[in-house]
């Protein structure tokens, strides 16, 4: 097999493999006296200035996009992530029953505010300390910031629909009692 | 028909009656369009029948054809049983659909012939992705704001439903407040009982508020607001206004 | 951006891309005045007797190994199953007849189409529902998919044979013909 003839079969080898390729996968692949590391210099001779690149990682050669044009084929794919559920309801009732202390926010909600709802709102700029309410302990007061009013696209707090609108009846209505032997919904 | 014969024993290798009728077609090695139709039914024919005298059953389809060819051959081999067109007519179907599945099989055979990806040739084993998921950004709607909202009030309401109700029960200072308004306006002794609220539940809540009042009674008493009286162990309680303190006797 | 340049870029999409690039993703990533078919003739040139070569395929580009190194890259790629002789007839006729109906195929083959065939064309993705035929039992309809273009190297539905091309000789070797009118028994 002639030098050339041994540089197209590691060139398609390295190609076509899903892992980098050894020096030893391509000895066994080659003709015996083949002398795999010149064939390798060879073709990455070949590929030197081109947009794609012969390197050597992880133990075996693979082909790489060279690097000053991966920034080019970057393409970045906004996914918007959501809140958890629990801190929707953490900041709703923020908004709503501003300024409000932590305790005031478990009784409305009916449940246990983790510390992660919290920080969760904070790092996303949601809600900020508005100073502390004069009674026992002294608890922090909390409301929501102007990037909350950016982020729903509202001009200011009374924009919000009020209560009364949404609360028609804030105990909902009663759960009706299924019939014996019938599922719950 | 030594050929025929030996077809006997591969009918299974055949796809169904056309596989064979095909084979049987190529055999006569003409232009499929000028066949002698006449010749591939009696061929087909006699397959069928020495398959007959092997096995006995023979799958419906086979059976089908072979009806089929046999009603053709009679009306190619004696137009005179009437429609000789529709023989023919009959005759040129079977040649277009036995050139029809020729041409699959060309066709299948050319496409086995081409270098197919993942055999002859392959593709990139590490294909490069450069695309980015960007998941700093926030996705907030004002519709999922308020219906958070309103499950969160539902939900601590529907908790207070739950809640059982506390018992409201006659304390010492609303006794002491409605002996003070009731006392002044009784001419004599009065039993306690005449001083408890009118809409009181027997049993706890009675009980409970007839020892508020009677706390309330002894406190009063002791600011010499007024008198209580007892003629005998467990017997009524008296009161009546003014100082003075006979509890006991 | 200079040619080369074009050609560098084009070069590091393809060899990254799983699938085939088109002509239009090429034209939107290249500088808009850059002769896309000029920089692909370009490039092709380049890998011109290589061990990896640039084809046209499924209405784009993609580089793949040369057919003559296959032998030695089976024994270190892993193969799928090749398709049985059932199944590459029941893509031909798909292939030639699309949009064709189940009953159609078995009709034209003279035998009942087994599940095992159709699951098996659909697994490889060689085939696809294409809608229903508006007539009574509103039967599917099948198709090819791009990955059918890819896998037989095909550009175009267009370049598969004619059918008067593939009557000329169906059977490799050539017969003699024999005389019209002369049929042999």
């Amino acid at each position: 097999m002639s030098e050339q003839d041994a540089v197209r079969l590691a060139e398609a080898v390295v190609f076509a493999a899903t892992q980098p390729v050894s020096a030893r996968a391509l000895a066994n692949l080659l003709p015996e006296d083949t002398d795999v590391e010149a064939v390798m210099a060879e073709l990455g001779a070949q590929y030197a200035g081109r947009g794609v690149g012969l390197v050597q990682v992880g133990g075996g050669w693979q082909f790489r996009t060279a690097p000053d044009i991966a920034p080019v084929l970057r393409k970045v794919v906004e996914l918007p992530r959501r809140l958890p559920r629990v801190a929707m309801e953490t900041l709703a009732i923020v908004a709503y029953h501003q300024p409000v202390t932590r305790g005031e926010i478990e009784e409305i909600r009916g449940a246990a505010l983790s510390q992660t709802t919290l920080d969760l709102l904070l790092e996303n700029g949601l809600v900020t300390p508005k100073g502390r309410r004069e009674s026992p302990g002294r608890p922090t007061l909390w409301g929501t910031t102007p990037a909350f009013l950016a982020q729903f696209g509202l001009n200011d707090l009374r924009d919000l629909p009020r209560r009364e609108e949404l609360l028609i009846d804030p105990t909902g209505p009663p759960r009706p009692t299924p019939a014996p032997g019938e599922p719950e919904a | 028909m030594v050929e025929a014969e030996s077809l006997v024993l591969q009918l299974e290798g055949f796809e169904g009656p056309l596989d064979l009728l095909l084979e049987l077609a190529r055999a006569q090695k003409v232009d499929l369009a000028k066949i002698s139709i006449l010749a591939l039914v009696e061929q087909f024919l006699s397959v069928i029948e020495g398959a007959r005298r092997v096995r006995l059953e023979l799958a419906a389809d086979w059976l089908v054809m072979a009806a089929w060819l046999t009603w053709l051959k009679s009306r190619l081999l004696v137009p005179a049983l009437g429609e000789p067109e529709d023989a023919e007519a009959a005759a040129e179907t079977l040649a277009a659909r036995l050139q029809d599945l020729q041409a699959v099989r060309a066709a299948a055979a050319w496409m086995a012939q081409r270098p197919q990806l993942g055999w002859e040739v392959f593709g990139r084993g590490q294909p490069e992705d450069f695309t980015e998921t960007d998941r700093s950004r926030l996705r907030l709607e004002m519709s999922a704001l308020l219906s958070a909202y309103l499950a969160a009030r539902r939900r601590a309401g529907a908790k207070l439903q739950y809640r059982p109700q506390p018992m409201a029960y006659h304390s010492v200072q609303n006794a002491l407040e409605r002996l003070a308004r009731l006392v002044g306006s009784l001419p004599d002794w009065s039993a306690l009982e005449a001083f408890l609220p009118e809409d009181l539940e027997d049993g706890l809540p009675r009980r409970a508020a007839l020892s508020a009042t009677l706390v309330a009674g002894l406190e009063m008493a002791r600011g010499g607001i007024l008198h209580l009286r007892q003629e005998r162990e467990f017997g009524p309680i008296l009161v009546r206004n003014g100082p003075g303190d006979e509890v006991g006797g």
